[in-house]
């Protein structure tokens, strides 16, 4: 009888560990998905944030400097021109 | 309330109370970290992400796309250490 | 093609499309103007004229000799307010 009643006890331990054993199972792997769900989203926002800051900051930097070369240029054409003509005239 | 369910309540509430389940948590979590469960799921979140486009994506559409291969992907032998450690706890303490 | 350089084009046609390209480089001029940024490089252009001799400069000379200090005398208040125009334009029309 007693033996028995060790096999039983220790059917119903090993069915009851399985239990336990998804329970915990299944609550560590949605926290850990959401988790990892909340923090791949966060990173992908701050990964393309700091895209759109680069990609501005490049983009602004070649409206600069496509300006200034057209900029320095008319000037440098501009000042040369009013010299030349300052000493055409100096001439006549 | 039957025996076994009396039982269950009692384990239930030892390994509550002596830190056992929370320490069976800590376990599963370093295990998944450590056999590299984690990362294979980051990977699969930044698929989710791509394929859909960042806009196209809320937290919980992520949880529920990748929710089947986080399952599918826990390893045996981790589900197995976890379980005999749990068949442990119930030999000592189940009375 | 990097992700940065897909980045950059997809905001150069924007600016390109809606005209704010143009808009800027305006605005620009005119801020370069209104610093006294022009007149500096005129008064550097005569300078440089006048070290070399105006028959010794070419209009290449000249911009190769003055675009050192051009660069560098752009305000950065300047640079940084055409930066958040850009970013302001961005967060208006972003999709």
């Amino acid at each position: 009888e007693e033996a028995r009643r060790k096999q039983e006890r220790e059917a119903l331990l090993d069915v009851f560990s399985g239990d336990l054993c998804h329970e915990i199972s299944e609550e560590v792997v949605v926290e850990c998905i959401k988790e990892t769900a909340a923090s791949e989203i966060q990173l992908a926002l701050e990964e393309k944030a700091a895209c759109v800051a680069r990609s501005s900051q490049a983009v602004c930097d070649s409206l600069v400097e496509e300006t200034l070369v057209l900029e320095l240029k008319q000037l440098a054409q501009e000042i040369l021109d009013d010299e030349l003509q300052r000493i055409r005239k100096f001439i006549k | 309330m039957s025996k076994d369910s009396q039982m269950r309540a009692v384990i239930n509430q030892k390994l509550i109370e002596m830190g056992e389940r929370e320490r069976l948590k800590e376990l599963l979590r370093a295990k998944l970290i450590e056999c590299g469960w984690r990362d294979q799921l980051k990977a699969h979140c930044k698929e989710v992400i791509k394929e859909k486009g960042l806009e196209n994506v809320t937290v919980e559409d992520l949880v529920a796309g990748i929710t089947p291969k986080g399952r599918a992907l826990v390893p045996d032998s981790v589900k197995k250490e976890l379980l005999l450690r749990i068949r442990a706890f119930l030999a000592q303490h189940a009375t």
